[in-house]
């Protein structure tokens, strides 16, 4: 029986060995999808954009003429945003981060916080423009302001920014901390000279990739109000202001064949922003290598 | 089949606890992990400007021992504590001795050299800083002072700027004690400082230690019996959180008095 | 301290400190203090997510006080500007693009979380990977612009009749978008499982595939399901996609081709100055929105549940 | 079709302007000015107040101008409460909406800017189509009638769906069609209907569809010729379609209409650049009018008004 | 000082080698993890329904051998091999002969106990099941007589349908060996199967071994010298990639032709 049974499998190898072929070459072509449609995307975006792009471009404001149509106000919208988001987000978010990981004591409430940190990650971008609507554009006054969107972007991000400054922070080894503790120093210098140093890196890509978010989201910008036509730069946190996403959005509603080539160009100057932001991402994190 | 004879026999004065200084009285020590307890009843002291070595098999609770002297286990939220600690008469326990100062004067090496990963210069400065000492004519006298003292600044003088990851296991060890020895503590807790380092830098080590006898009291945690007989003056044996046998080292390793002292140092267990 | 350092010469450090800590209070203040604004901080998270409950269940209250909840989820009709306010449309609208992207995301993602643990070498994950993962970063409103200007007029030289708005090329593009969160996620739950299982089955004389689907999914199963939780929540909370390619129009029906509006969608519009501060329109964004967010908070506790319970143990 | 009717305005446009500057030398048009200046209101009058503001900015760049398309209803919604300095309207102001304004202790100045014709149009590719007569736009529109299927309406029309894409309702073009065509009845919602402040998406949604239809202001139309085909509407006298000459003489109707801005009186009389860009607003608007495609009124209408406006603050 | 005096002197046949049916016949082995040499010319004959130890410090290649004669060694990227290995006169690296065909026949089982996280029953079934064999009755048959066969069925045939990780380590290490016999290979290799396990079910996983014999051919690799004198019928010696002795265990143990491996089993070196 057993020699049969041998044979019997020995047949069936063929079959497996080519069954497994043919799964290897389906697994890889449903890889390379998203990579294909990646590339289209790319290529047709810098295509379509590129007769579109040159300074005068980067120097403009929204126009009603496609050839005089600039991403300017935008550009420098989004940059305004990111600084505030950057001040609110990453301090609050570090802090909160610093909290969990080195003071707080593993109890429900803390759990509490960090679930509650989790859903608000999961929480649609959408849903934090409603929030900022009514609390910073209506309940604070702030009107439709950079300051309400800056804010509203802060509260969007700020999981992201605590829940990778919580892993970088974690991932600081305990022996470092014994030996700041070794030598008398206490919980705050210890976190300050050796804890966040050696976090930093992590905590840094962390932000940037937080920021890179911040200025891609288009939802809750429309929500509290970002202005598609504007030939200004915001003159004050409280003034009125645009982002890139959002000039992009109001160049895609326009039906006109030209607006397309306009938005195509609008959103190379995005990508181009957010490969920069990224790329100095990697290199920090390149840089900081942990060596310990 | 002892291979300890040829330390064994240089020294044979009688133990002298009784009549030395101490830094360290512990008396009634128990230390429970949560549930499990890891020290049971120690009593023990430490005599100043002498080593003492800490022998035992692993988990007889060597390292949870050194670490309660300057309160570093405590860092384990589940650690509990009874008896009492005397640091030059002072209770180490005493909510009014704060564990900074605590630290301060009874310093540490730990087990993997863990230099932080800054300069040389300021691995050894960080002590001094934290405690106040900023003036840099100050901190570049402590830090050529301390690597002297370790042994190790003709290897580095001319890197101080460099990062300490750059250094050797054995040189980053020395260079830990430096550290250590920047805010000049009385005493110094040694976790097994030798056992991630090559035979030659562990030969360095024994030797800076041997010198460091004269102006610190040091307290050595091994698992290396040769290490303990060839460094210490007094040794102790733990075993399952008690503390067996603590006596003379030579007495020791050529003359236990307990069964299971000489089961260990013999080699039939651990 | 009764130590006297006699063969210490030079700086007596040990005392320098002694006469340092004397001046140093604020250090003291100083440790007392952070802790209590690093908890501030953290407490601030908490409120946030108390904010968006809190501004959601007032405004949808008022909104529900005209509207009765009877009406807003069982009514099929979502005509807000007639008063007629239900819900169904927008959420079957919401799911016809969320089971369009799972469609095309599940399989893709899943088959290419396969190809990079189980075939791929080091050096080609290395590089896929992360390839891969820039479709998550791409803002959506490109996406929107990909799908407006290329998906659909693709299809339409496929199906003559598609109508520009349509959520056949919404849902696809945000399935593509939602590739990497699966492919990622599942591609580390299903390294995580240890090599000793792979080689006890590959020893036994299986195949890649016979490893990949016997062994591997079956024991990377929670963090594979969890992926895919993550992704239909965020399908599900899309917003930019669905509103510049599906339209904007209330449809109850599960034809791909058509075109029909989701909850995200009317919330931009609503928000965006279609509706007035204060009208029962302005209101039912609210209800809209807090209809949205159970729908992901659950998935979020889904997904959570799903990793906890049924965390591998190897 | 309006090419040359838009030349004449300009050069009528350009005599005012000397004329202006000849007897403007009070005028403020020279002067450096800066401050923010919120206009919001009618996607039909966007266009015009897009040109206008965009102008204005190369001489006043220190002036800030946001600019949003909210629909004439959600203009005087913040207007009313005086948010905004000029509300864009494709109607005249209710008196509702006079009645909050003076509850908040607002005025509102009301300035005509240009004629539009609201045009019904559908796709080029609608071969059925050429003139509709106000009954039939009724059949199409109006909720009660109950038609889904062009053929309901006129059995020789094919059997296919009505799309239907219409302004929102807070919109003046929609009130405007709501009150001449269907006299107030409520007009088909849900199911088949976009509404959508941005006339931009409705003209994308008829764009590509023949059994689309939907209507906006006639700049819309004009800006997409190339793929929409706008409606003769017959109101019993044959079927006229909007053009230049049918708006400006008024046989476009019932559908021919004024275009408005509203100026807060207080910020008028208290705002530098407000009364700066009044001054430039009403010597342009006639040509911004006729080059975004509506009809402008006659150089003294914009004379007069311009004078009663310098009369609150001088 | 041998600790193998009981096990040596058991039976004094001389090696037979030349004149049994081989398994395995390995000619000039040689192998590479990149540049690294892990194997050098290797030749050797592995017995049909024998016990092979393969003993020897560690890092001299033990494992690297054992997982070349099921090509899992494969896994690693960049092993280079040369030689040739003939599995019943098949050479095992011709393209022809699939991989998954070999080690339907050549099993093995691992240092650590790696059940699949699957119930008992799904265990021991998954080989059977991925070669085909679907019928519930086959299947109970197959499940029920592997288990029986490593001596493992009393204890888990209550429990077939729960959990394999609910066992303990000795039982896991049976289960992982009845899940190979489930397949009826000729041979079981096995690298360090007890190295994981505690004296007790070290001593009922060697009594398997040894009954397995009668219809397996087994190759076992081992750290423990005692274990290889307890159970093999011949022993390999590897010293940093070479095979410096082969013959009968108790020649190998108790007269080693090669002055190194005389050093290496009493104890000098490894
Ligand atoms: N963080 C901890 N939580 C719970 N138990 C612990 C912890 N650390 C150590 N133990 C237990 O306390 C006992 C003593 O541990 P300790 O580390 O002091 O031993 P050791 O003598 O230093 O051993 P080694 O030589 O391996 O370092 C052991 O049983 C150990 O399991
Ligand atoms: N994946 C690998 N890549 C590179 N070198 C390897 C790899 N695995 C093993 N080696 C090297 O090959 C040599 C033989 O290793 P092997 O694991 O076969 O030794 P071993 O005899 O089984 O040792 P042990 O008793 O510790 O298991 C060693 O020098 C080892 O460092
Ligand atoms: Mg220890
Ligand atoms: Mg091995
Ligand atoms: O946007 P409206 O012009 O229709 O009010």
């Amino acid at each position: 029986m057993l020699q049969k049974q041998q044979e019997k499998w020995q047949k069936r190898v063929t079959k497996r060995v080519w069954l497994n072929k043919v799964f290897h070459s389906l697994f890889f072509a449903a890889t390379t999808v998203g990579l294909i449609f990646l590339a289209l995307l790319l290529y047709r975006i810098l295509t379509q954009g590129i007769s579109y792009l040159d300074l005068d471009f980067l120097q403009g404001f929204p126009a009603p003429y496609p050839e005089e149509a600039g991403i300017l106000a935008g550009l420098v919208g989004s940059l305004y945003i990111i600084t505030i988001v950057a001040i609110f987000a990453i301090v609050i978010g570090v802090s909160t981060a610093l909290y969990l990981e080195e003071y707080a004591k593993k109890n429900r409430f803390t759990r509490f916080i960090q679930s509650n940190i989790q859903n608000l990650a999961g929480v649609p971008s959408i849903v934090f423009g409603l929030l900022g609507l009514t609390l910073f554009v209506y309940i604070l006054h702030l009107g439709y302001s950079l300051l309400a969107g800056g804010l509203t972007m802060s509260l969007l991000v700020l999981p992201i920014i605590v829940v990778a400054s919580q892993e970088s922070i974690r991932a600081v080894p305990n022996f470092l901390k014994e030996a700041s503790y070794g030598m008398g120093a206490t919980k705050w210098q210890t976190i300050v000279r050796v804890v966040l140093p050696a976090a930093l890196p992590g905590i840094i890509t962390g932000s940037i990739l937080a920021l890179s978010r911040a200025i891609g989201e288009t939802a809750p910008l429309l929500v509290v109000g970002a202005a598609a036509a504007i030939y200004t730069l915001p003159d004050s946190l409280l003034g009125s202001y645009t982002a890139m996403p959002i000039q992009i959005y109001s160049w895609i509603s326009r039906p006109q064949e030209e607006w397309p080539l306009v938005a195509a160009a609008g959103i190379i100057v995005l990508l181009v922003v957010l490969l920069l932001m990224n790329t100095i991402a990697v290199l920090i994190r390149n840089k900081f290598k942990k060596r310990y | 089949m002892s291979i300890f004879t040829k330390a064994v026999i240089q020294d044979t004065e009688p133990v002298q606890t009784n009549k030395q200084s101490h830094v360290f009285e512990i008396s009634d020590l128990n230390l429970w992990y949560g549930e499990d307890q890891a020290l049971k009843d120690i009593n023990m002291d430490i005599a100043q400007n002498e080593i003492t070595a800490i022998i035992g098999p692993s988990g007889c609770g060597k390292s949870t021992f050194i670490k309660t002297l300057n309160r570093m286990v405590e860092m384990i939220p589940t650690v509990k504590t009874s008896g009492t600690i005397k640091y030059n008469d002072r209770n180490i326990f005493d909510p009014k001795f704060a564990v900074e100062d605590l630290r301060t004067q009874v310093g540490m090496v730990f087990q993997k050299p863990n230099p932080f990963p800054k300069t040389i210069y300021e691995n050894i400065a960080y002590g001094p800083k934290i405690h106040g000492i900023k003036k840099k004519q100050d901190l570049d006298e402590i830090v050529e002072k301390s690597l002297k003292d370790a042994a190790i600044w003709n290897e580095v003088k001319d890197r101080l700027h460099e990062n300490a990851y750059g250094l050797s296991g054995g040189q980053q060890q020395r260079l830990c004690i430096a550290r250590c020895l920047a805010i000049e503590p009385d005493v110094i807790l040694m976790d097994e400082p030798t056992s991630a380092l090559d035979p030659i830098s562990t030969l360095k080590l024994e030797e800076l230690v041997q010198n460091l006898k004269q102006k610190y009291s040091i307290v050595i945690v091994t698992h290396n019996m040769q290490q303990a007989a060839r460094v210490s003056d007094k040794t102790a044996f733990f075993l399952n959180g008690e503390l067996i046998e603590y006596s003379n080292t030579n007495k020791l390793f050529s003359n236990p008095n307990d069964k299971r002292t000489e089961d260990y140092i013999t080699g039939r267990f651990g | 301290m009764n130590i006297s350092h006699e063969g210490k010469q030079g700086l007596d450090i040990q005392k320098k400190i002694k006469e340092k800590k004397e001046k140093r209070k604020l250090l003291k203040q100083t440790e007392k203090v952070v802790p209590i604004f690093l908890f501030l901080c953290a407490l601030f998270s908490v409120i946030a997510t108390l904010g968006i409950v809190f501004t959601l269940l007032k405004e949808a209250i008022t909104f529900f006080s005209a509207v009765p909840m009877k009406e807003f989820f069982f009514n099929n009709t979502w005509s807000p500007w007639s008063g007629e306010f239900g819900v169904i449309p927008l959420i079957s609208g919401t799911l016809l693009i969320t089971c369009i992207a799972i469609v095309v995301a599940l399989p893709l993602g899943i088959a290419a979380a396969i190809f990079l643990s189980e075939y791929a070498s080091d050096k080609t994950r290395r590089i896929i990977k992360p390839t891969l993962e820039v479709l998550a970063g791409i803002p959506t409103v490109v996406y929107g612009f990909f799908a407006l200007t290329f998906i659909t007029p693709l299809f339409e030289k496929i199906i003559p009749e598609l109508p520009i708005f349509n959520a056949l090329s919404a849902g696809i593009v945000v399935g593509v978008m939602i590739i990497p969160m699966i492919a990622s996620l599942s591609e580390d739950a299903m390294n995580a499982v240890p090599n000793s299982l792979r080689e006890g089955a590959l020893a036994m004389g299986a195949t890649r595939f016979e490893v990949a689907t016997k062994v591997v999914l079956p024991a990377a199963f929670s963090g594979v399901v969890a992926s895919i939780v993550l992704a239909v929540s965020r399908a599900i909370g899309e917003t930019m996609i669905v509103t510049i390619a599906a339209g904007q129009t209330p449809n109850l029906t599960f034809n791909p081709t058509e075109s029909i509006q989701t909850l995200t969608a009317f919330i931009v519009q609503g928000a965006k100055g279609d509706t007035t501060y204060g009208s029962t329109i302005y209101y039912s964004i609210y209800a809209v929105g807090i209809t949205l967010f159970v729908f992901t908070l659950l998935m979020n506790f889904l997904s959570q549940y799903i990793v906890r319970k049924y965390r591998e143990e190897y | 079709a309006c090419g040359q009717g838009e030349e004449d305005a300009n050069t009528d446009a350009g005599d005012t302007n000397t004329e202006d500057q000849s007897n403007g030398d009070n005028g403020n048009s020279e002067e450096k000015v800066s401050g923010t200046i919120n206009l919001a209101g009618s996607s039909t009058v966007f266009p015009i107040m897009e040109y206008v503001t965009y102008e204005y900015n190369k001489v006043q760049p220190d002036v800030n101008t946001p600019l949003e398309s909210i629909g004439s209803g959600g203009g005087f919604k913040r207007s009313t409460k005086g948010e905004i300095d000029f509300s864009n309207a494709s109607r005249p102001i209710q008196e509702e909406e006079i009645e909050i304004a003076k509850e908040n202790g607002i005025e509102l100045l009301e300035v005509e800017l240009a004629y539009d014709g609201l045009s019904v149009v559908v796709s080029q590719q609608n071969d059925f189509l050429e003139n509709v007569t106000i009954e039939q736009l009724r059949d199409i529109f109006i909720a009660e009638r109950g038609n889904k299927l062009w053929s309901d309406v006129n059995p020789e029309w094919p059997k296919k769906e009505i799309k239907i894409f219409s302004p929102g309702h807070d919109s003046g073009t929609f009130d405007y069609f709501n009150e001449v065509v269907l006299e107030e009845n409520p007009m088909r919602e849900g199911e088949g209907v976009t509404l959508s402040e941005d006339d931009n998406l409705l003209v994308r949604g008829i764009q590509n569809d023949p059994y689309a239809i939907g209507f906006f202001g006639y700049a819309y139309y004009a800006a997409n010729e190339d793929s929409l085909k706008v409606l003769g509407i017959d109101n019993g006298n044959g079927p006229i379609k909007p053009t230049f000459e049918t708006i400006q003489d008024g046989s476009y109707e019932p559908l021919g209409r004024p275009l408005f801005t509203y100026i807060n009186a207080k910020s008028l009389e208290e705002k530098k650049e407000v009364q700066n860009f009044t001054e430039f607003l009403l010597t342009n608007a006639g040509a911004a009018s006729e080059h975004v495609g509506y009809v402008a009124l006659p150089e003294e209408e914009y004379q007069s008004q311009l004078a009663e406006l310098k009369a609150r603050y001088q």
